[in-house]
Formats: structure tokens, C-alpha cells, sequence
């Protein structure tokens, strides 16, 4: 943040680039990038100290539309090439934007990494599990059987969890929200924001051409109410119309869904963000294999760790201030000599 | 000339070539560093030319365990490791059988005799041992009992029998030490440094050091003393240096000259893998380096810090540029500088991964989709790294591009000594970032700068700067999204021609032809510079006349390449490959140049040039 | 020649393109695919020119959200989509727009005036609305409201308002059938096929179809019907096809012909999707297709299933080669068959994904690490791709080599007729997989077939063969590892004797120079095939002698093309990049070739290279 | 299998090659060479019915030694590569064998979705929580502050654990065994062989060289006993030289160790290698981040779910059983016209 007194008062408009939105109309990114146009004026922070780096996809045209620095690289390599940017100026805000089949298919391993160095990148991935600007072939995150153009036969692979895959990557943060549910959305990367190193998110989203309707269940005003699940900190883990459900922990050491007025709402899990371990955001991430299930939305896990570029930083600095390096020194090295 | 001290004769040469070889246990390499360090210091010129296994380590005595290490010392300048030994240090039966037959004959070999036990001389596939069957009669040669004098010479500390064999090779170190009147302080200093936490193995290391000078100086062995004068250098500052540790430097220096911070992402692979640790080590100098997950995650790390102003480089051996090849291209694209260091190994696929080789310059030029031109500089010889990447860094930086910096195995290995640079005369490498809009109230990211073409350099955090870049093709001047086809041919051509007139900005190509006479030209490129002026020099002694020039610049080519092809009948292109750059000159300038291609992991030696060159005479 | 049936003047026209344009949410694509399987049906001689936005859907009406599909029917053969278009469809301002440049003055241009709304032609750019403004006076115009029909047809429908209005393609496609003479059995089959699911739909779509048609027929709006003779095509089996279609058709009869299980390994990539697609519909021909997690991977298993024993291959564009150059130079290296599909794209990095180019000739030559030789083979039309196909699987089975096969984005979805092969006539592939030891008692993976020098394949689980491979050297014969320097080269020289000594095994270069007095050649690779030749047909009938060849093989190139360049004092290059093949060229022949590039993401026009030609000539 | 009734009857030597072994004197990959080695005889699969697929890597050197097919590939591709074979190939054995850079580093992203597609490979990753190959550089698996040639000033990214990964991965069958412990290691690789699917086998591997006593707290005599948990299926999780120490699942929903006197044996966990929920099995991943803690061994999970393959193969042989394509006919399609 900018040392002044006063917070500089900012608004969605300067951060709304110039360039005409092109996504298919009814296209769930236009929420997405709404959310975060809305919300950004919150953190004080000037368009020019921010920067989005997103990979290949429709969400990856995200960059263009902020009125921040972007870069719009290649297909899978976001979380890699802001690895560097974010390492180099740890003075910036670093977001990467990236889809289902950026995050998970091609740049997987990337993906993975930027979680357990902990750099302080902020990912939304933007999950329509499909690829959008190819067209429409399945992608990681589409659930097995799916008919699309490269499996009409349907697809036989078993999807990632994100979350699931995130926390096993060793990731601090992470989080999932819906490009319907504005209010969660901005609350979940509002928090994003706040987390120091790598703040996952993962964004249901609607492709409403290539896999209309796939997050209903979870998302629609009929059925949200049996299949959404809202974690908060520090509550008992309960939903429902009534709040009629509830999650516990099995001696087995599995999460399951009971009535809560068979169990008692004192035997419900109390969800804890900050808990050390990931075992809990695991077993919760667990209770809805894809979107036909009840699935929690909400911050799953949320604790500190040194951040790569923190522990970068202060190497150098470290270094630096015990005597900044002088380079004829370093050319001559130990073992010189002169010839007169 | 022939003096003598004591009862020993001091032999005075102008130059000797000497081989350490061992197994990979034995610690050849070290014991050839430290003979370089002390002759080094005592002002010889000298090239040097190690050569180690694949394998961490084969198993002990076996051929593939084998490690080697060339030195060449002589009173003048010289430029390769040497053709072939005069003196053969074999550690081992195993060592003995694979260099034997580099050594000339009437050669100097000296072979610690401990270890020619009936087992090691099978495992090295002898059928008799060779110390006996005579067929070691065309050399010279000493059996040394090294093993067990090593031990005798450390008797009485507390350090195991294996820690006590370990010494010989300091006690080779030290024989060859006295044999050549090597200087010892150095050589003392280092041991009790690298031992400084193990007292014991310090004392033993420099007993068996000492052992090993006074068992040349008082025994009757050895007949003869050498002396190499030290080489009537210019005067100077100088220090020894190997090429990683040199173009380590010459980044370092980059980053200083040119006020960006480096920044490294690199993954281990042989040979490169030297910059890596060297550049790790200078956090002091503002160095960030970052072992990344894998070759992309490296170079895309590196652009991503370039986009946020830092001097981004990546180091790597063509492996790694195969992999990197996506985002060169996308770098490109979008004109930010990077520094791509290819140390080129033996290809293709896994190859001969610890040995050298030139096959990757048709990569460097062509390895991506689309057009996508690269400036490419190559390092000669190892100090000439340091030179290099300065200069790789001050195109990138200026011309806002990626630059392929090629060295070679050989070149990151060897070592000679460097006549330091006063950091005063070093070039300016200063360079302006966008600070305000250049396009009326607008900034333009893609507007040029006319002269070189290169676009501005805005980096985030600048007020007012804002905005996107990507690798869809761009609009002229404000870089928006363009499918216009028109557009897409000037933004081709535009870019084509930004790396092009950098030949505006390089020097000449300088041919050494001292006669004018010559009819043919020897064109070179990167490590074979040595050997290829050693093979003319030989040439010219004998009065024959032959040309040199040698690129350092292999895209764009010097302005007045063409011209100086012109000059010549016949023009020569020895290459570490199957011919490449001949490839490009010919279709370049439309001359029948021929090539000579040597691709078998090592160098080419100064008489396999001479000889081709001798041919051609005829 | 003009008839008259009814009330309708019926012109009789040699040939005709037409365009149609429209947003891409107005079905342009169906569209013309449609039209142009009805003008196959018809037996027309066509070629076709998809144009399509790199966005999903850009925003209604917006110039980037603009599709476009041109087709060049005639009554002869023709070699490209056309020039310039006589006819232009235009669905919207912003189709009008981007287009109407393209129209030859004279030019029939049909436009949707529903859609010329103040909104609408806003977003497109127009100051005023051009279908007021006069600007559109060079051309013959039919206002027609397409949509407001089509509304009107659909009527009483139980289908939303929108559904009916998305109608007003079909209604253009009977108007544009009606208008050409197309025969509408087939159309009408294809919508009752694709709409089977929703009978509304597929009645509306029905509805609409005969009333664009019947407008045509019944109002007084159009004075002119036209026929195009069917062309007088050789007799046989034909059908129409896209270039990516025959390609996966090709792989298909690959397996076939060979016996080998084919396997793709691929990640979906523009413009090559399609051949993923196409082949993942077959596995009742024993298809494979293994979507992957990226390109590495995609290659990876498609190697990984080579050594299996299938016949391995993977398909993409640009980007996705770059990133598999570490795994072809592996595949060189472990010596196994593979087909490597590049659908080039314009570059460089993401550069213009949905238009065509040829600049990855030299990515395919040179595009690794190492002394890597790869065979090249090259379509050079749709139809042309599946022989393509075939021509590659057999030359990576025989010599057991990654074989590049390189189509672009113009063939991939451009379509024409194919007249079909007879199965019994295509080539025999059957390989023979390696089943007993030829060295003695053992069996030596790198003992080579001495006609071919292809190494043996022995695919795991055939008892008594267990062998290993990998990328580091190999000893010749054996295949052990080895670090021996001699071996290395002798290798580097056999692997590329292997890919050189192709050249005896493909035909010789045809060149097409009926007079024999031509002194100009012009030499091509690839998609620009058909714009040549229609190029050098019209200069021909200008009486100017031009010869013409055209390369299907760039490595090795045919034995006689030195011999063929030799002929000739002057030899053109047109290529769609800066200047690739005309490199190789100069290097191996050194002649002093002349490239013609154009680089704007669109095959050349014919009008482009006649240009050049005559500019040659005088 | 081979259909004979008799089942085939191999030994040791016909699973080694006439290769000779070059790892370093004392390198614990020998140890896993030897399991491997002397168990397959076991599987009675003549040995060319079985292929080591590997990357680069001292690990990767293996399938040399092995008398059956076998491909070193390049650093970090063998998943993938064996994947097309087995899925070319499916009467095949094939094994992975990698290392913690190859498989975790540079090939992160073809192991975990191997490992999701559920391929049926075998894959055993020697980790020795360093570079050996490349002379000493830390790995994914090194601790934090890890001292290496290319950290001077100690490592800063937080490692991964491979068997959290894996179970964030989807994976069916994960397990960890030690190169000192054969009896162990040849039970934990019989069960990888037996599993359907893709299994995994985390070994820790000593780098005498560069890395020597990584493992030596969970290998060692003097204290294995208090920090090694063998995991055995249906059995309550205890550990300790007398058994004095046990694992509970807390209501909060984490492992934690306790002291078995403290708590009862009743309340431990009993551990479930079957579990249809990975939760149980990441819990006690998470009960050792790298090996100063006590560290489970043996099977984490092994749960039946279908194969890529398989599936793969039932799709082909559906397809075929329908008919068999007549290629005359799909040259031709549906739309053909003939000129006469
Ligand atoms: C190297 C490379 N491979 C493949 C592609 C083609 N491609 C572009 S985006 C994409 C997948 C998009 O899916 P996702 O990441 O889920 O994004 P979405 O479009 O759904 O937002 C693919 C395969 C590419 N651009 N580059
Ligand atoms: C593309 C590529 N990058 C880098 C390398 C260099 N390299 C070879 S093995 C290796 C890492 C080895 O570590 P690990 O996988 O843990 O195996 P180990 O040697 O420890 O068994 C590296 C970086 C390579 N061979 N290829
Ligand atoms: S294809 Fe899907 S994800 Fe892409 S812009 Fe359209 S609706 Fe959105
Ligand atoms: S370096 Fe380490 S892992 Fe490699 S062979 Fe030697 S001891 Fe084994
Ligand atoms: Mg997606
Ligand atoms: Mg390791």
C-alpha cells in the first residue's frame, strides 16, 4: 500500500479498460469480471500497482478489460511467468486469472508449484469445466461420461477437485464462490486479497455455449438451498432450506452428511479456517465430487506461512546489508595477480 | 635449455601438456583445479580441458567411472588444452586404458602401481597387466607405489585407511607440483580452507602434499625438473577463470552496468547448472535466482521479471531451450529483453550430456512456430563468456528482445586466465523505461523508437502506464488486438527488421589475415576459435598463408560478412556438428563454403584442423 | 448463354464465388458447409475459404465477431476459393463492412436489412447507414429483410421469437440455392438430421429453407437465375472433403493399411481440433484418441504407444511443436516411428490462431536440440491431406522415425471434391515387427537394415527380445550406451544417412512446363499449391511460359530437384511467411532463389502471384 | 497373465540384465533394485511381458538392470510416455520408475493426472529429497532452509509430501515403504502390482552422496521405533517401541499422536486402506511433514475405481463388436456422387 494518511479513493471506472468485453453473451465471466472491477477500489491500491497475468481461454481475456498492467501469456504458463513478476517487484498485486483447463490441464504442474512456494499471487480459476475457446472439448474438471467433441463416447478420465488438489499441493489459501452469487464472490476475494503468499480461488462458472447449466444445482434458486453448503468460520457446518443438514466427522475420520435433528447440532463440525492442518478443508472438499452433490462454497482453508517472496526478499536484504556487492572485487576474485 | 639445481637437471620447456586421470572417486577434478590455480599464479598461460563420466559415479574401476582432467601450460599464449599429452598421470588401470593412447608417444606416464590389482586390470579389460605385458614400452614410464606412500605419509592421525588412501591424489598433486616448480602456497591455503572443519583430513591432505613434492625432490626417481616461464602477458590485472563461473560474471556485471536487478530462473541440467550455483551465491549484488519447477516454468518466471523491469535471463542446455521454445516465441512477441543461455552439450535427445558440442545454433535460429527472429551471441573461449554476456544483455535491454547466448561444454569447463577489465571501461548499459504517455494523452506500448525499433519499456507501477500486453498479434504503434492482415505483415516485417539493424550496432567482422595473401578463409564460430588459431598459427609458421575471422555475432551477421567472403576462393567452416552454420552462410551469401564437422563430444584438436587445412592446400 | 424458364432469365456462368458474411451467431459456417455440399452434390468443381474470429463469440454485431465462408464454384477444374467474390451475402453492418472491399465492383451483394439497425451500424463503424448513403452504388444491391421473412415464414410455430429469427440462414441458403440451381434434397435431409431431437425446429428451419427459395422463385425481385455446369470431372467415386477431414481419414487408412493400431495422442489446439475430433468418432477402426493433459504428454504417450507397437501420432498447430521438441528428439533418437500433424497458424507466440500461415518449415527442420534430422511431408490441398497422411505413416513406419506432416489452417477447413481412391489401389504399409535375435544368439536393437538403415522394431512382449532404450547415445548395433567419442559421430551420420537416403524412396519432382521453353520456375510447398497454378494457368493463356513445381517433400527433398532448379534462370518462392523455403533452398543449391511472401493470415491470391510473375517478366 | 495352468516359473536372474549397475557404492537404489528384482518372479509374467518406463534421474537409470523391455525417457515425460504404452497395450506390465525431481519437479503435472486417469501403472518414486543426478540441488522434497549448491543461503519454498499430493490428485492406490526396510517394500510393491489402476509407491531413498541420512530418524534402529507408524489395515494406528504411542482423529477433525495410556486403545483410528473417502488417508499423510516427525508407512489407500484403460478398451471393443469399420465406406460417407 501507498504510505499516505488518507486511503486513495478509487472507483470501479478506473479500473475498467477501454477495450470492448468479448465473451459470448450470458457468459458467466462477465460476473466474474464485475466482482472484481467492483471491488478493487476497496483496497486503495492505484491501477498502475496492479497487475494481472492470465494464461489462454476465454477467462484468460480477463487482463484486457482492467484498466491495471496485464499480460495475457500463454496457454497454462500464468502461475509460472507470475512467479517471476511477483518474485522481481514484491511491491506489485499480482492476480492470475486462469480457467479449468489453463490451471488443471496444461499448466497443472505450474499450478501446483505456485501453491507450495506460497508466492504472492492471488489465482481465480475459472471453473466452466469445459474448454471454452477451443470449443468445447472436456476438460480435468468435467465429470466422467461427458460427451463433447474429442469424447463422443463419453469421457472416461476421473476430474481433479481443485480444492482437493490445492490442498494436497500444500496450498494457504483456498477458496471456492459462484459467478452468480456477487456478494460471496466479492466477501471470498476480498479475503483473497488479504492473504499474504498464494490465495487460491476457484469460480464456478457458467459457459452458457459449450456446458450450459452445470453448476445449477448448486446455483439456482430451487436447488441452492439443498446443495449449497456456506462454510463460515467458527459455525457448525449446517445447510439446507431450514438448516435441516449438517456435516459431521466420523470416527472412521470421514465427513458425512447428517440430519441434524438425528445427530444434534452439537456433534456438527465447526468449520475452522485457520486450523494448521489441511485435513479438515480435505474432508470437506470431499463431500461434493462435482456439482451433483452438495458442495461447500466459502474459504476452506486460510493460514499463514512464510511466503516465497518474503523469505526472497529478506535473503537479499540480508545479504545486502552486510555489504552490497562491488564488482571489480568479485572480478578479481582470491587468486588474481598483476603482470607489471 | 638444461640447468641444474642440486642433483636434479631443470628442463626448460615452452610448453607441456599434462593429463590427470582417475577414477570418478578420485578426485581428478579437483586435483587438475588446483594445478590450474598454482599455475595460474605463477603467470603461465594455460587452457584446460576436464572431462568427466555421465554417471555421478560408475562403479569404482570401471571404465565408464573413468575422470579426466587436461592441462595445457606454456611461456606464451596458446589457446587450446592441447592436442594430445606429453604427461599422463592413471590413477587407476581403468584411467590408464582410455587415455593411453592420446599420450604421444615417448610420453611421460606415471600410474600409481597400487591400484593394478588383478581385479581392477580385468574391470578395465585388460587381459595381462599392463605394467608388465611391455606394452607400455613406447613411454616413458614411472610406477608409483602412490597409494601406500599416501598412507605412510599420513600415519599416526586419527583418520580411517580410506580417509588415508583418499590423499593420493594431493600427493600426485604434489609431485607434479615439484615436477613443474609449481608454487605450494596457494595450494596450502586452499586445503586448510576446504578441510578447515575436519582438522584431521587437513593435516593428512597436507602431509601427503608435502609427501608427494619431497618424494620428487629427495628420491632418485625422477631425473628431471621442468620449468614453464611464466608468459610475457601484457601488463594487467589478471586472475584464471572458467567459462560458467566468466558469463556467472558477466551477468552480475550486466545487472550493475545497466542498473536492472538480475534475475535468474533456471533448472539444474548439465552443463549449465554452474551459472545457477555461482549466481546463487550473490544475493549481495541484488541477485534473485530461481530453481523452478522445470525449463518453462524458468523462462517464463524470467519474462515474467522482465515485464517488471528486472534483467530477466535463464540458463539452460538445449534439452531446456527445446522446451522453451513456447515462450521464447511469445517473448518475441510481446519485446521484452531476456537473456536465453544455451551451454551447449551433446545432443540429440539425452546425448552425451556432460560432453560438448555446437548442434544447437539451427535451434537458437529457428526453434519456435512463426517467424520469430532472435538475436544470437556466442562466447569463444571461457573468458570470453564474461564478454559475452554483457553483450547479450545490452541487446536485449536495448532492443527490447530476446537474445540467445551460446556457449558450450567445453568453453563452461575449461578455464585460462582473463586480464581483468577495468569495471570503468565496461560498456554503458543504462536504459530508459517509459516514464509518460508518447502517443498525445495516450501511451502507446507498441510505438517505436525509430532509430532502433525497440519499443518502450513500461513497467508496472509507473503511473499512468497501464496497460496490456499479450501474445495475439498487435497493432502497430498502440497495441491492441489485431486480426487485420495487413498489420499482421508490417508487425512481421517491423520485427524482422528490429533484429536485423542491430548489425548497425555491432562491429565489424575482423579477419586476421596478416599477409593479405591468403586464398582461404577459416570461419568459426563459438569454442573452436582455439583450436582453429592454434591450427593457423602452426600453419603459417610453416609459411603457409590462411585466413581467420570468427563470429561472436550469429544473428544479425557482422554488415561486411558478405564482403569479407568475397575475398577468399575457398572459405572453411569447422563446426562441433553436422554443419550448420555453413548452412546459413551459404544461404546467405551464396558461396560454396564447405565444412568440417567434428561431433564426437570433444573438441577439435589443433592438428585435425591443420590437417584438413594442409589438405586443401594441396 | 442466357435462357428463360418461366418468367426467369436462367445466364449460364463458367463460374461464380460467392461469399457469405454475417455475425458469428448467424450460422455463417453452417451455412456455407451446406452450400457446399450441395454444390458438390451438383458436381460442381469447388474450392472453399472458411474465415472465421479467434474470439468464442465477440459481441453481436461487433467488426471482431464477424464470420465469413467463401466459395468458388465452377464448371471446370479450379485450384482455389477465389480472389475476390461476385457474389456477397452480408448479414449484418459489420459483415458489410469487413467485407465489401473484397466485392468486385459490379459485384451482386445481398444484404439483411433487418439487421442495418442504428445500433448496428454504429458498432460496425459506419458513420451513416450505408444502405442510405450511396456508398454502395459500384455494386448491383438487394435489400432484402431476411429476418422479418424468416419470421413471417416460421409463423404458428410453437418456437420463441429468437429461435425464429436465428432462421434467417436457411432462409438465405434456399434464396442462394434457388438463385445457383442447387439441388435441395440433401439440405433438406441435413436439417431433418441435425434437428432431430427438436421437430419444431427442424419444421421451422424446413419452413424457412423453401421460403427463401420460393422468394427467389415467386417474387419479382430477381430478374436472374445461374447455372454453373456441372464440371466434366474424369469418371469415378467422389465426395466433398475439408483438408483435416482426409487428413484423420488418411491416419485411418494408415492403420488399416498397415496393421498398426493407430494411436493420437493430442490437446485440442486451432485449427487442428478437428483431426482430434474426427478420429475419436472411429474407434470401431480399433481408433485411440488420448486427449491429454498438454502437448508434451500428448507426444509422450503417442511415442509411448509407437514403442507398443501402433502406429503413434499427434496433431497440432504452432505452439503445441514447440513445446514437443524435446520428445522428437528423443523419438530421433530412440529411433521409432511417430507422426507429428502440424495444422500451421499464423505466429509467432498466440499470433492470429484462426488464419493460416507456412511459417513453421523451418520449426519442423531445424526445431531441436541436437543433430535431430526429421522427414517433412506437406499437403497441398484438402483433398491432398489424406495422401499426405498416408505418404507419412509409411516413411515413419519404414525408417522408424518422427515424420513431420505440415498442413495450415486454409487446407484444414477449406473443402473441394475428391474424386475417392480405391482401397485396393492405396499403398501397402505392413511393416514387420522384429520376432528373433540377428546378432548370434542375441538381438541388437541398432542393427540396422542395411538398405534402409532402419533399426529393427521389437515390441514388447514378443518373448526373448526384452531390450532397453533411451536418449542417451547408443553404441551402433547393440544399442548399449556409450560414451565413445567415434561412435557418437559415426551415429549423428548414420541417423542422418537414414533421413537423407529417403530421398530414394519418394518420387521425383514433377515440374510442369508443357512447352518446355519456360525460363522462370516457380517452386511452392504446400497450401499455396492452388493459387500458384490457377496463377500460372491465366499468365499461359496470356501465352507466357511459366514452369511450375511443387514440393509434397521438403526433407528429403525429390533426388532430382537440384537438376530441376538447374533448368531454369530464374526460380520464385512464394510462401505465406517471410522467406523459409527459399533459405533451404539457397543453401543446398545455391542458386539465387526469389521468395514471395505474404504473411497477412490468407492464402495468396491468384491475381497476387500473376502479378509477380509478370513484373518477372518484363 | 499368460493363459497356462500352470503357473510360469521364473527366478531372479531372469529379471537382470547383463548391464552393469553404476549408482554410487552404498546408494539405497540398489536395495530397491534387489526388491524389485527378487519379487518379480512372483507376478509369473514372462519378463517380456513387462516394461520399466523411466525419466532421467539416478532413480531412472533402473530399467537397465532389469531383463525386460524397458525405456529411459527424458526428465519428467515417463508418465505420460508409459501411459500411451498402456493404453496401446493394455496385456502389458508397466512400471514408473522416477524420482522426486523427475516425477514432482519437472514432471508434476504427467503425475498427477496419471494419477487421476487412474492408468494402470505401477509407479515407484525414489526420494531422496534431492537432485542426485545433477550433483546435489534441493527438490520438490527438500526441507525448508535446505543448504544445496543452488540455495547457498538455505532453500525457502515449502516442500511437497508426495502422499498428500497424490491423494489430492484422486489417486487409487498410495503407499510409502523405505529402501532399508526389503521385507516391508516387497509387501508394500506386491499390493501396487495387485492394484487395478494407477499405483503409487513413495520411497525413501538414500543418497549417500549428496543427501546421506535423510531418512536416518525413520530408518534407523536406534529410533525407528518412535518414528516410524506401520500402517496395517483394520488395525488400530499405534507406534512406539512398546506400541505406547497411537493416532486419534480429533472432533475437530485432524490426526494428532497420543499417548495410548492417556486415551484408551479404543479410541484410536483404525486404519482403513479401503476407505471410499481419501480423507482418512491424507489425515495421516499430514501426520509427518517430511521425515522429523513420526511417519506412517505402508498403504495409505487402495480403492477400486475403473481405469483409463479399461475403459478405454470397452469403448474400442463396444465400437467393434457393433462392426468393425470398412474403410471403402468412410472414405466415401454419406454424401458421394459418382461421374460416369
Ligand atoms: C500451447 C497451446 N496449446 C493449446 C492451445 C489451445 N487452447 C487455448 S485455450 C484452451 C483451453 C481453454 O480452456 P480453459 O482453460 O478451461 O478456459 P475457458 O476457455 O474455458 O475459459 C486450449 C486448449 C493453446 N492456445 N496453446
Ligand atoms: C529437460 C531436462 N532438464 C534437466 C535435466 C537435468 N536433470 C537430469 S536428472 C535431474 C534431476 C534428478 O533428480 P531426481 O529426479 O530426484 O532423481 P535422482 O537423481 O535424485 O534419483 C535433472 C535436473 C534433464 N536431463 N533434462
Ligand atoms: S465459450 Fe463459454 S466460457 Fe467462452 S465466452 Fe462463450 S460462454 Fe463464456
Ligand atoms: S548421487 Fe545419490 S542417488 Fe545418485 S547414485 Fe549416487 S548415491 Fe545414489
Ligand atoms: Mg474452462
Ligand atoms: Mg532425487
Amino acid at each position: 500500500m501507498t504510505a499516505t494518511d488518507v486511503p486513495l479513493q478509487l472507483t470501479k471506472k478506473e479500473f475498467t479498460s477501454d477495450q470492448e468485453v468479448r465473451w459470448c453473451p450470458g457468459c458467466g465471466d462477465y460476473a466474474i469480471l464485475a466482482a472484481v472491477q467492483s471491488l478493487m477500489p476497496e483496497f486503495h491500491r492505484p491501477p498502475h500497482e496492479v497487475v494481472f497475468v492470465s494464461g489462454i481461454g476465454c477467462s484468460s481475456r480477463f487482463p484486457y478489460y482492467m484498466d491495471t498492467y496485464g499480460f495475457h501469456t500463454i496457454h497454462g504458463r500464468a502461475p509460472a511467468i507470475a512467479t517471476g513478476l511477483a518474485a522481481a517487484r514484491p511491491d506489485l498485486d499480482v492476480w492470475v486469472i486462469t480457467g479449468d483447463g489453463d490451471a488443471l490441464s496444461i499448466g497443472g504442474n505450474h499450478f501446483i508449484h505456485a501453491l507450495r512456494r506460497n508466492v504472492n499471487l492471488k489465482i481465480l480459476l475459472f471453473n466452466n469445466q469445459i474448454y471454452g475457446l477451443t470449443k468445447g472439448q472436456y476438460s480435468p474438471t468435467s465429470e466422467v461420461g461427458k460427451v463433447t467433441k474429442s469424447t463422443p463416447f463419453g469421457s472416461v478420465d476421473h476430474p481433479f477437485n481443485p480444492v482437493s488438489l490445492a490442498l494436497g499441493a500444500e496450498a494457504t489459501f483456498v477458496a471456492r464462490s459462484l459467478d452468480v452469487d456477487r456478494p460471496h464472490l466479492t466477501d471470498v476475494l476480498r479475503r483473497a486479497y488479504e492473504h499474504k503468499g498464494t490465495a487460491f480461488v476457484e469460480i464456478y462458472q457458467n459457459c452458457n455455449i459449450f456446458n450450459d447449466g452445470a453448476f445449477d444445482l448448486v446455483t439456482s434458486r430451487d436447488s441452492k438451498g439443498d446443495y449449497q453448503i456456506r462454510l463460515e468460520h467458527g459455525k457448525p457446518i449446517r445447510f439446507g432450506n431450514d438448516g435441516e443438514r449438517g456435516v459431521i466427522m466420523s470416527r472412521e475420520g470421514h465427513c458425512e452428511v447428517v440430519d441434524v435433528a438425528d445427530v444434534g447440532e452439537d456433534r456438527l463440525l465447526i468449520h475452522d479456517e485457520y486450523a494448521d492442518s489441511p485435513t479438515l478443508a480435505f474432508a470437506l472438499s470431499r463431500l461434493a465430487q462435482g456439482p451433483s452433490q452438495a458442495t461447500p462454497i466459502g474459504i476452506f482453508r486460510d493460514v499463514t506461512r512464510s511466503s516465497y517472496v518474503e523469505e526472497v526478499t529478506r535473503q537479499l536484504e540480508d545479504a545486502q546489508t552486510k555489504g552490497r556487492g562491488d564488482l571489480s572485487k568479485l572480478l578479481a576474485g582470491a587468486d588474481s595477480w598483476r603482470v607489471e | 635449455m638444461t640447468t641444474t639445481t642440486g642433483h636434479k637437471v631443470v628442463a626448460e620447456l615452452d610448453r607441456v601438456v599434462i593429463r590427470f586421470a582417475g577414477d570418478s572417486g578420485d578426485g581428478m577434478q579437483l586435483t587438475g583445479d588446483r594445478f590450474t590455480s598454482a599455475t595460474a599464479a605463477f603467470g603461465n598461460d594455460l587452457a584446460t580441458l576436464p572431462d568427466y563420466p555421465a554417471e555421478i559415479r560408475a562403479p569404482a574401476g570401471s571404465l565408464a567411472g573413468v575422470s579426466g582432467f587436461q592441462i595445457h601450460v606454456a611461456d606464451h599464449d596458446i589457446m587450446t588444452p592441447g592436442d594430445a599429452p606429453d604427461v599422463l598421470v592413471a590413477m587407476n588401470p581403468a584411467a590408464l586404458r582410455t587415455n593411453i593412447k592420446d599420450l604421444r608417444p615417448g610420453g611421460t606416464l606415471l600410474v600409481n602401481e597400487d591400484a593394478f590389482t588383478g581385479r581392477n586390470v580385468e574391470k578395465a579389460g585388460f587381459a595381462a597387466n599392463p605394467l608388465d605385458d611391455g606394452s607400455l614400452e613406447p613411454y616413458h614410464v614411472f610406477r608409483l607405489a602412490l597409494t601406500s606412500m599416501s598412507v605412510r605419509a599420513v600415519e599416526g592421525l586419527p583418520i580411517s585407511k580410506k580417509e588415508a588412501e583418499r590423499c593420493k591424489n594431493v600427493f600426485a598433486l604434489g609431485l607434479m607440483s615439484w615436477m613443474y616448480g609449481r608454487p605450494t602456497e596457494g595450494t596450502e591455503a586452499w586445503i586448510r580452507g576446504k578441510f578447515a572443519k575436519k582438522p584431521d583430513i587437513m593435516e593428512a591432505n597436507l602431509r601427503a602434499f608435502h609427501a608427494g613434492w619431497n618424494f620428487g625432490e629427495t628420491t632418485e626417481v625422477f631425473a628431471n625438473q621442468y620449468v614453464v616461464r611464466p608468459q610475457q602477458a601484457a601488463p594487467g590485472h589478471y586472475r584464471n577463470i572458467s567459462g560458467n563461473v566468466a558469463l556467472a560474471y558477466g551477468l552480475i556485471a550486466a545487472s550493475e552496468l545497466s542498473g536492472l536487478p538480475l534475475f535468474l530462473g533456471s533448472y539444474p541440467i548439465t552443463p549449465a547448472s554452474d551459472i545457477l550455483h555461482e549466481l546463487s551465491k550473490y544475493k549481495n549484488f541484488g541477485v534473485r535466482t530461481f530453481q523452478a519447477e522445470d525449463e518453462i516454468a524458468a523462462i517464463g518466471a524470467a519474462l515474467g521479471a522482465s515485464f517488471g523491469g528486472a534483467l530477466g535471463v535463464t540458463t539452460t542446455s538445449g534439452p531446456g531451450v527445446a522446451l522453451k521454445g513456447e515462450t521464447i516465441s511469445l517473448a518475441v512477441s510481446v519485446e521484452l529483453p531476456l537473456v536465453i543461455v544455451n551451454i551447449q552439450r551433446g545432443g540429440p535427445s539425452t546425448g552425451l550430456p556432460t560432453k560438448t558440442e555446437q548442434s544447437d545454433l539451427l535451434q537458437a535460429l529457428y526453434g519456435r512456430h512463426g517467424e520469430s527472429p532472435v538475436p544470437i551471441v556466442a562466447a569463444l573461449s571461457p573468458s570470453h563468456c564474461f564478454d559475452a554476456a554483457v553483450e547479450a544483455a545490452r541487446i536485449a535491454t536495448k532492443y527490447r528482445t530476446p537474445v540467445f547466448l551460446l556457449s558450450d561444454g567445453y568453453l563452461a569447463n575449461g578455464a585460462e586466465p582473463w586480464k581483468l577489465p577495468e569495471v570503468a571501461d565496461l560498456p554503458d548499459l543504462r536504459v530508459e523505461f517509459a516514464t509518460g504517455p508518447n502517443h498525445g494523452e495516450d501511451f502507446w506500448p507498441f510505438l517505436r523508437d525509430p532509430q532502433t525499433l525497440a519499443r518502450p519499456w513500461a513497467v508496472p507501477g509507473t503511473p499512468g502506464l497501464e496497460h496490456r500486453i499479450g501474445g495475439l498479434e498487435k497493432a502497430d504503434g498502440s497495441g491492441n488486438i489485431s486480426y487485420d492482415p495487413a498489420n499482421h505483415q508490417l508487425m512481421c516485417e517491423l520485427r524482422a527488421a528490429k533484429i536485423a539493424g542491430i548489425a548497425d550496432d555491432i562491429p565489424l567482422l575482423e579477419v586476421d589475415d596478416p599477409s593479405g595473401e591468403a586464398d582461404v578463409l577459416v570461419l568459426g564460430w563459438g569454442s573452436t576459435w582455439g583450436s582453429i588459431r592454434a591450427a593457423i598459427r602452426r600453419l603459417r609458421k610453416d609459411g603457409q598463408q590462411i585466413a581467420q575471422a570468427h563470429l561472436m555475432y550469429l544473428n544479425p551477421f557482422p554488415r561486411n560478412l558478405g564482403e569479407v567472403l568475397s575475398r577468399y576462393d575457398r572459405v572453411l567452416v569447422p563446426e562441433m556438428n553436422l554443419g550448420q552454420l555453413v548452412k546459413v552462410i551459404r544461404s546467405e551469401f551464396l558461396i560454396d563454403a564447405q565444412g568440417l564437422n567434428k561431433i564426437q563430444g570433444k573438441p577439435f584438436t589443433v592438428a585435425e584442423i591443420a590437417a584438413k587445412l594442409e589438405e586443401m592446400a594441396k
